[in-house]
This record gives structure tokens, C-alpha cells and sequence, in this order.
């Protein structure tokens, strides 16, 4: 990685950050509707992973999207426009929070039900392997995701048909309220992985290097024809689930425990340790993400709503 | 009587029932230690256990499969499914198993469960969390599918419906949870595949039920001051259905407008109006219409999605057009 | 033109479609080494190979799962679903992902997909592999679904669907597949969302689809007997729901019959019915019938099944009293 | 075991394996519809597995159940006029080949839908839980069903709760024409308990004895609070799938390779060896259920078939 690939990561995490923050604000003045869950805690698992992927891989997620959504390219405006349902958002104002997703990225959203994409997940390799073509899916889903049927499925599924996939399993400890150990019958989720005669990699995600790293290397793996492999990140959601969680299902100190374990902090005390960058690069990079996110909001705000017959357009490819 | 909201009152019937019974309990996502996300079970893990209020891990078809072998074997399960969009991954479970099981075994196996789960629009929760599909469920016989428009009713069928004997799916409605009204304290049964009048009128009859009844109530009040008096029918159930006060108000009106939240084709309004024709030919004085959503996904944007809804206005339009 | 089976048809569809575009490929339970349950995909495995004829585990959500993605990026996948009673275990990613991804993200995901499936009764095969649900799929906007009642139908109609750039559920009927009829060869395309009329007639309009469209015709030719001269109106596409040639019958013969295979409440006859009434109100001479399934679980024994399923006699009894 | 019960479940196996033969003739002379799954050469796996039961242990299984059913202790009589869709079935001919219950002998069917039964299993065990009772639920299901999601679901569930249930997979190495490793990511089935931490043991199901004393143990331990358990006994299905199955997914040398090792031969023999029983003894219980089943046969013939009101009844309990 050279400097500049340093410094653009450590600014993905840092937007990432800012524009989750400014979500939360907006949501609490009404301007965002449904559902929101925030990344904030969760940066490096997405911003390492998706720095280890090349474009020919597809990459497809749950509904904590954004953060996925920038790594992936979109920008901060075109994330915060489709927060507010505009017109310039990268799902036209249709999508909102829970679905994001841009094609011409090679992202496949933003998915709502739990587990649901990793069916999907199957389908976008399946075309890598009918294509023969080198691309490798990254699909990303929680810890909560690996108690229902699909993800079974689509596990035995990829490795019957050795598809070229990683399932990226963030074990952020919770599935809402509930506990890894109250869902699971397992509470390391790579255990899930022997299951299917696949290997498993349970990594820390609050360290954007590591994550890359494995990533690099699995990823690496499975284009040489390994067949899907799995990799569990262990990281932590610094909110609640979505806006408005009472948050009853784990102490406080638990939460300051863990945020004091920032993954942005660690990355950044990582480029000063290893004097890849200076406190002044950092900083520099800090104030564009925060103008590029301030930039996003305004954007964003002053776009427009989707027309009125909106409302009809896309129900079929052909009407 | 205590005017309560509907959240209250489906709290209140639960509390009740469990007290009543040992054998009800409740299973389902984030039930316990959450308190249900929708708040309706706050409370009930501290005060009833974990054995009785039980956290799942997100595997729908679980939550409703374990329901019915509980059930079968004389438990009364109350599994909670988060939404209704969410039964889609539990559909075989709902409809090919607990729906057949007492008849394909001719009568040896009994399921007294209820599926709770929360349906409807209006959020901004996009595509995949929006939906009304009452009507699909209540296409299997073996199901009965009840579906409450007050707070009164929701504590009153529910409580039939946990003592009953049969497989219910209860369909309580996100934006209702709010709604206030009188419910009797304690004791206070509805009984199951009644429907009924919820307000009386003349002039046309208007065929509801869940949110549907709280916009046709509406329309009623801006109607009244135009003088018009439509007399609202809330079906409540889905299944069994019960057409006889829809059939008594209308040939008392001769008009019908039927209100639903769902997509019009093949959804509720369908039924009913094949059945008023049906059973009541000769009594048509003009065209039945029918409200409902938009026939398209819901999108996320508030505008938007407001205009596939079913709106008050969209009432008072069908109304005056009968007349 | 060659008089084959409406089995032979859909392989023939299949074959062809598979011969003109690499791009498709056919994946489900025993589509390969097998030959299809039904034998519809007999010999395609040794021609095609297994990476175009794909075998997969029981695992329906998986099937089509793994299509929807396939599909996203640019394959033309048909899931096979060995029956529609299966179906309800894919159910959340047919209604809630296959329906909605394309309206969801503003059109930038495209589902050129096909999901093929059997559904229907009469073969004693008990309450939970007999049902003929296609209501409630077509209920949700974003999917269409097609149901032919002809060899020649299933053929030209399967042949668009693959072409098509939308998802398709593609309900076939089981005790149809002996069926014969001219079809023509090769090239041989019928458009998705038209329904035709099957036999012209002036004295009532049956409309139909499917099984249905088979029990019609015979009770055609015995009416035709009594003198009686009905127009078969098959939709072969419930959605989008072509009303067109309906109404123009309607508008005819001022007398309508709705015969479905599925059960009556909240099926397919209700919304027929309904739109009849509602866009050709004034010509309606007697109340529109509807012939379906009784409301009960199949049952095993032969004679109870023929019992519940609609008849050639119900069809007959329902023109009669129409007129 | 006395010799009583081993003659006892010698004599079940044969009746098991003359009522199957019996049913094919009926399906051949179209007196039985529908589909038709036959258990030869599986007898020793349910045979073996449930006389290790104790009456309130609840056993379910799929939908090749005629075996499952007699040895629960539905007579031949009620399982042939079943087969026949006569009112005197055990599901009053309404359930048919594949629905066959007894809820009297807490044996709660015969599920047609793959897989679907396991999480309803889960359910049947989670009552003796929750009343704290002492039944052991006893789940069989095939290979192939080992792959749908409901598995995964069921098996999770009653690992997390710690229910009182014995999973068996009856291992016969197709799922319909599907060979276990063209479905499976994992050819041995108990590597899938492993995702689930849970024990699994793996037996051979042609040999009675070895399958009882296994389940013996296994139940005990669940009996005694150990949480679920595995169990994976391989056999082999004689005949198609169901009937008009064209096998081309198997050599017919494999076929007869595995029918020479005959389970009811096998226990013969084991019986004579141990000096248990005589060949007078063992020929005795054959002519015994040969007459039991000739008996079945006529007793279904001749009974009647449902009431036409039995068509509107057992929708619901309440009407
Ligand atoms: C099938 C389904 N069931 C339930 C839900 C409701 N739900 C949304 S997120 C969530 C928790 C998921 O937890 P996890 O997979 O760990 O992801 P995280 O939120 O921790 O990122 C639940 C239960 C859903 N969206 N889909
Ligand atoms: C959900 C579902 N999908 C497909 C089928 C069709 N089907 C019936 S039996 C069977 C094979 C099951 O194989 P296995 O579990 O190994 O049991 P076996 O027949 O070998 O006893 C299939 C695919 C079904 N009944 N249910
Ligand atoms: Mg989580
Ligand atoms: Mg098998």
C-alpha cells in the first residue's frame, strides 16, 4: 500500500464516521424516516475489506449499508441524498437507509432481511463461475444473520458448487438486543464454517490493517479456485441497533470499554507509529472528510424529492 | 373504562392471559430482555421468566415450527413474528403445516397457537418492510386470520384467539399501536369471525378493517359534515369471514365502498365485493368501488409512498362516487 | 403442425431457449441427472452439460436465491421448483426479493429470470402437495405470473418469459401435462399479459386459466349440446391482468362464470368478479358466479379430493344458473 | 433384552418389510394414489431406533413413514387402509402414505415437506422442557433434508435452548436421485453437528442391534440433561425413491451390492448366532407376519371408505 492508499483509507473511515454522525442528526429532526443503524464502531471491517477487493468482485451487504455503500465508491453525497429520499440518492429516494446500492460499482445493496442476500450472494459468484470470469463476491452479514435457514443454504450451496465467495461474517456481538451466546449454538462464528468443510479466519476488525490483510490473502485463496472460505471479523456497534434501541441488553460499560478501542484511533496511532503519515496529513484528511460530508449534507438537503410519477417507473423492466 | 392505546391493550390481553394459564408463553425475536420492539411485552420477561418469554435466535421458520410442536403437544405458544414481512420466512410453516396439520391427521393433532405479527405501511421502511399481504394469508383454510381496527377488539380477540384451539394469525397494524380507546378491564372476550358495525349510517356501506377502519372513521366525521352518513363495517377477521352485518348494512344502503391497505388485486376488497354481488344482486344500486395501495413496491420517500397509500380523501371520493 | 403433449411443449421452450442464448441455464432439484421430476428436462443434462442443467440440494430459497443474483448479473437463470407447494419455502425471496429489487434500487438492478413450478390437485398426493395457490403470488406487483391452459400457450409463453427481462413465476399444472394440442415449432412467441378467448360463444363468458381452461371446454361441449354456447376467456397472465377480452365477452354475452382450480376465498374468481362489476357495470344481467375449490386441506382418499376440486358438472350447474 | 423382544422386533422388521411389498403391489393395481415411498432395506434403522424408546418419548419423521409408523405401534391394519384412503386409517384416509399418525403412541407423523418436521420437532421437545418432563423427542429425516434451512434453524434452536431431542439422519445416500456429495457440502452428515457443537455419532443402520444400543445411550445421556444429539445411520433404500423413481442416478450393481446386505438377514443371522433364537422360532415369526400383514390387506379392502361429510370436518377444532 503506498502513502496515498494510507491516507484515502484512513479518510473513507473517518467519513464514514462523519456521515453517520450527521445521520443521527438528522434523523432526530425528522428528516430521515424509517429505520437507520449506524456503523459508527464498524468502520475498518468495510473500509479494510473492501480495500482488499478489485472491481470485478462484487461485493453485496445487510441494511448497515452506508458505510459499505463508500467504500464501495459512492459518494457521501449520493449516501446522505438517499437518506432523505431524494431524487439525486443512489437508489433514486426509493431505497432509503436499508438499501443502498450501486451497480456500476459492482455494489449490490443494501439488503433488509436478515440472512436473505446470502442466497443472492450464491447467484452473483455463480456468475463469476458460469462466466469464468475472475471475479470474487465479498458478502457481509451479521452474526444474528447465521441463525436462519438462508445462510445455510447458501453456504452448503457455495461449496457445492465451489463458487467463488467470501462470507464475511461481522460479529458485532449482538443481533439486536440479543447476545452472540443466546442465539447461537456456537459462539465463535467460524465453528459454523466446519460444518460446511470450509476454512474459517476469525480475525479482529477494530484493526483496519489486519482486516486487510486476511482479506488480501483469502481473497487471493479463493481466485486461485479454493472455493468459498469464510472469515469472522469480531467488532462492535459503539450505538444501538437502529435509532431509538433502550439499549437494555448490555451495560454501559461494556459500550465505553469498547469505544475506547476505536478503530479510527487504532488506524491512525498505526500511520504515526509507522510514521506513514504525520499528525498534520491526519488532520488535513480529517477536515476534507468533514467538508466533504458537510458538502454531502448540503447537497443532500437542497436536492429534489423524486417526481411524482416516480411512483411508477421501475415496477417492471418492460411495461 | 380506562382509555387505553392499542399497544396497551394487546400488552394488557397477553399479561392476562399469561397470568390466567401456565401454559401460554411467548417466543419470538427480541420478546425478552428487549421487550418487544414494537414495547408490547415490556415488562413480561422480569415478571414472567425467561422460560415463558422467550428470546430466539432470527430463524422464523424455527419460531413458528417450534410453536406448532409446542401447541400439538397442549402447549398454548404465542409466537411473535417482528413483521409480517418477515413471515414470508416462515410462509411454509404458516400455511402448510400449522394450517393442514389438524385435518391432514384428521383431527388427531390440535394446534392452539396464536402468531402474532405487526403489518402495515406508512413508515418509510422501503419495499421489503411495508406490506399489508393480509389477503394471502387468509386464502388457506385451516388458518383463521384475525386483524383488529380498535384497542378494544385487539384485547378482546386476542384473548379469544389464545384460547382458542385453532392456528390464529393475529395481524396487528405499526401506525395503530398508538391509537386510543376504551377497552374493559379484565374479562373482555371478542369472539373470533364476527364482524362488526363500528359506526352507523345511511347512506353507503363501508367495508373495513385494521388501519382501513381508522381512515374510513375518518372519512365518515369530514362526510357527516356534507351530510353524508356511511355506515362502517369492520371484518376484523379475515378468515373465517363473516359477511352477514356487511350484507345487512348493504341492503339497507344499496352502496358499498370497501377500504383495505393492501394492493388492490387479489387482495381483500376482491373478496368482499364478489361476495356482495353474490349475495346480495339484487340489492345493487350502484357499482361497488374498492381503496387500496397502489400496485407497486413501496418506496422509501415519504411523498411517495403516501400516494400509494390509501388516504382519507381517497374514501370520500369513492363514497360520494357510489352515491 | 405437430400435435404434441403440453410436457413436450415447455421441454421444447426450454430447449430451444437454451440453444439460442448461452445464457440460460436451468438450475433445481433432479433438473439433471434425473430428467425433472416431471421429465420435462429428460436428455437436457447429457446435452447441456451439468454447468447449464444444474442439480442443486433441497434447498428451495437457495434456488432461488442463487437465480435472483445470477440474474442481477446478466445470466438468464430458470429456477425450477419440483412443486408450487415448495414454493412457499423460497416464498420470502420470490415476494419479498425477486418482486421488489428492480423498483427498489430505481431500476438498476434487472432480473431476467424465470421460476418454473407445478402446482395443482387430483392426485391424491394429501393437503400439503395439492394446492393450487397462484392467487396469492399474483398479488404482488413486481412479479408477473403466468399460468398457460394449452401446449401451444405454455410453449410460445415460456419462450417470452425467458426472453423477458422481469421475474417470472411460471405456474405449470401437473395433470395438464398430458394435454395435447398443436403447437407450433421453433420460433413461436406469446406475449405475457394478454389473455385470449378459447372458444368464442354468445350466451355466457367463462373465464378461466390453467386447469380451469380444460374443465371449461368440456363443460363447453356438453352445453353446446343443450345449446348452450359459452365464450372461454383463458388469462394465462394473472399479473398484469389483461381485463381486455374479458370485458369485450362481457360486454357480449352480459353473463359471466369464473372457474379456478384454487379455492374460492381471496382467489382468483374474487378479483374477476370485482373488476366485471367495476368496469362493466351496466351490462351485467344476473351476479357473476364463481366455480372453485372447496375451502379444505386436500384430503388423501380419491373420492373426498374429487369431492373438494371444481368439476365439469360445477361449470355446467354455474353457466345454467346464470342464464 | 428378553427374547420375547427380540422376536418382538424381528418379527416388526418383517412385517415392516411384507406390508412395503404388499403396498407396491396396491400402487401397481392403482388402489393407492398419490406418492408412494417405500422403507425396504431401512428397517433395522427405525426398528433399532425405536424400541430404545420410552413411551413418552415423542418420535416424527418425513414422509417415508410406514416403518416409523408400526414400529410406534400402528398395526399394519390401520397403516394399509391408510394407504388405501379407508376411514379405518390411522389419519381416517385423509393423510394418506404420507401423513400416518398416532398421537395415542405419541407418534406425531409422517411430514411431507422436507425438512419442515424438524423445527416442529424442536416444539415437541421444547414442551417435555418447559413441563419439565422426561420425554426424549426422537427426530429422523433423510440426507437431503439435512440441507434445506429448516434444519439449520431446528438444530441451532434446540442446541441454544438445550432441548431434550435426538436428530437422526437416516444417511441412505440419495436424496431422490441426488447423491449425498452432488448436495452436500460435507459427505458425513454428523460433521454438520459439529456447526452446532453438538455431539454426533455415526452408525451402521443395516445392523439393528448396533443402531439400539447406540440410541440406548444417546437418549440416556440426552435423558440425563446432556442437550441435543446427533445421529447419523447409514443405510440404503432397495428400491426407487417412490414408485415409478427411473433410477438412472445408480448402477444396479450398487443396488445389489447393498441388498445383499440385508438387514432382516443380518439380524436373522445375529440371532442365530447368539443362539437367541432358532430357525423354527424365526420362520414362526415370519408366517406371523405374513398373516398379520395378509390380514391388514383384506381388513383394508374391505373397510369403508370416509364419510362424504368427512370432507367439511376437522378444519377446526371450533367451528
Ligand atoms: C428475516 C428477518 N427477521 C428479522 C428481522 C429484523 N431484524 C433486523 S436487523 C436484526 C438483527 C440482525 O443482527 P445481525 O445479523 O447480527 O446484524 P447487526 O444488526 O448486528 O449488524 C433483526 C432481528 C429482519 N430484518 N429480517
Ligand atoms: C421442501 C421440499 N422440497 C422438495 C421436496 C420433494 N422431495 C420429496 S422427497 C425428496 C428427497 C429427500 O431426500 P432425503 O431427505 O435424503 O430422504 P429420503 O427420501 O432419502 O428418505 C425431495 C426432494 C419436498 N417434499 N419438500
Ligand atoms: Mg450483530
Ligand atoms: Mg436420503
Amino acid at each position: 500500500m503506498d502513502k496515498m492508499e494510507h491516507l484515502d483509507l484512513y479518510r473513507q473511515m473517518v467519513i464514514i464516521r462523519r456521515v453517520e454522525e450527521r445521520a443521527a442528526e438528522l434523523y432526530q429532526q425528522g428528516k430521515i424516516g424509517g429505520f437507520l443503524h449506524l456503523y459508527i464502531g464498524q468502520e475498518a471491517v468495510s473500509t479494510g475489506l473492501i480495500s482488499a477487493r478489485r472491481p470485478e468482485d462484487p461485493v453485496i451487504t445487510a441494511y448497515r449499508d452506508h458505510g459499505v455503500a463508500i467504500n464501495c465508491g459512492i459518494s457521501a453525497k449520493e449516501v446522505v441524498a438517499e437518506l432523505l429520499g431524494k431524487a439525486t440518492g443512489c437508489s433514486g429516494g426509493k431505497g432509503g437507509s436499508m438499501h443502498m446500492a450501486d451497480v456500476t460499482k459492482n455494489y449490490w445493496g443494501g439488503h433488509a432481511i436478515v440472512g436473505a442476500h446470502l442466497p443472492i450472494a450464491s447467484g452473483l459468484a455463480l456468475a463469476d463461475a458460469y462466466n469464468k470470469t475472475s471475479g470474487v463476491t465479498i458478502c457481509m452479514f451479521g452474526d444474528g444473520a447465521s441463525n436462519i435457514g438462508y445462510f445455510h443454504e447458501a453456504l452448503n450451496l457455495s461449496k457445492v458448487w465451489n463458487l467463488p465467495v467470501l462470507w464475511v461474517c461481522e460479529n458485532n456481538q449482538y443481533g439486536m438486543g440479543t447476545a452472540v451466546e443466546r442465539a447461537s449454538a456456537v459462539s465463535e462464528m467460524i465453528q459454523k464454517a466446519s460444518g460446511y468443510g470450509m476454512k474459517g479466519v476469525r480475525i479482529n476488525g477494530m484493526d483496519l490493517m489486519e482486516v486487510r490483510e486476511t482479506a488480501e490473502k483469502m481473497m487471493a485463496e479463493i481466485r486461485a479456485g479454493s472455493g468459498p472460505q469464510f472469515l469472522e471479523i469480531m467488532t462492535y456497534r459503539f450505538r444501538g441497533h437502529s435509532m431509538g434501541d433502550p439499549e437494555r441488553y448490555r451495560k454501559a460499560d461494556e459500550v465505553h470499554q469498547w469505544q475506547e478501542n476505536d478503530p479510527i484511533g487504532i488506524h491512525r496511532k498505526y500511520l504515526l507509529d509507522h510514521q506513514i503519515a504525520t499528525e498534520e496529513e491526519l488532520n488535513q484528511q480529517d477536515d476534507l472528510a468533514e467538508k466533504e460530508v458537510q458538502e454531502a449534507v448540503e447537497f443532500a438537503e437542497s436536492s429534489p424529492e423524486p417526481a411524482a410519477e416516480e411512483l411508477f417507473k421501475h415496477i417492471y423492466v418492460e411495461e | 373504562m380506562a382509555k387505553i392505546t392499542m399497544r396497551e391493550a394487546i400488552s394488557q390481553a397477553l399479561w392476562e392471559e399469561m397470568e390466567r394459564d401456565p401454559k401460554v408463553f411467548i417466543l419470538g425475536e427480541e420478546v425478552g430482555v428487549w421487550g418487544g420492539t414494537y414495547a408490547v411485552t415490556k415488562g413480561f420477561y422480569d415478571h414472567f421468566g425467561p422460560e415463558r418469554v422467550r428470546d430466539t435466535p432470527i430463524a422464523e421458520a424455527a419460531i413458528v415450527g417450534a410453536a406448532i410442536g409446542a401447541s400439538m403437544r397442549g402447549l398454548r405458544p404465542i409466537a411473535e413474528l417482528m413483521t409480517i414481512n418477515f413471515a414470508f420466512s416462515a410462509m411454509d410453516h404458516i400455511v402448510n403445516e400449522a394450517a393442514k396439520m389438524h385435518y391432514m391427521f384428521n383431527g388427531q393433532m390440535t394446534l392452539p397457537m396464536v402468531i402474532r405479527t405487526v403489518g402495515g405501511g406508512g413508515r418509510q421502511l422501503g419495499a421489503t418492510h411495508s406490506q399489508t399481504p393480509d389477503a394471502i394469508f387468509a386464502h388457506f383454510p385451516g388458518l383463521k386470520v384475525v386483524a383488529p381496527g380498535t384497542p378494544a377488539d385487539a384485547k378482546g380477540l386476542l384473548k379469544s384467539a389464545i384460547r382458542s384451539n385453532d392456528p390464529i394469525f393475529f395481524i396487528e397494524h405499526a401506525t395503530l399501536y398508538q391509537t386510543r380507546g376504551e377497552v374493559p378491564e379484565g374479562e373482555h372476550l371478542v369472539p373470533i369471525g364476527k364482524s362488526t358495525v363500528q359506526r352507523t349510517g345511511r347512506d353507503v356501506t363501508v367495508v373495513t378493517y385494521s388501519k382501513g377502519l381508522e381512515i374510513s372513521l375518518k372519512a365518515a366525521e369530514q362526510l357527516a359534515k356534507d351530510g353524508i352518513e356511511i355506515e362502517v363495517v369492520d371484518l376484523r377477521t379475515l378468515r373465517p369471514l363473516d359477511m352477514e352485518p356487511v350484507l345487512e348494512s348493504f341492503k339497507k344502503t344499496n352502496r358499498a365502498v370497501i377500504v383495505e391497505e393492501g394492493w388492490l388485486s387479489f387482495g381483500v376488497g376482491a373478496e368482499i365485493s364478489a361476495r356482495i354481488y353474490e349475495d346480495a344482486f339484487d340489492y345493487v344500486d350502484a357499482p361497488i368501488r374498492r381503496v387500496a395501495q397502489k400496485e407497486v413496491p413501496l418506496p422509501y420517500n415519504r411523498t411517495l409512498e403516501q400516494m400509494a397509500l390509501p388516504q382519507v380523501e381517497d374514501v370520500i371520493k369513492a363514497v360520494k362516487e357510489v352515491i
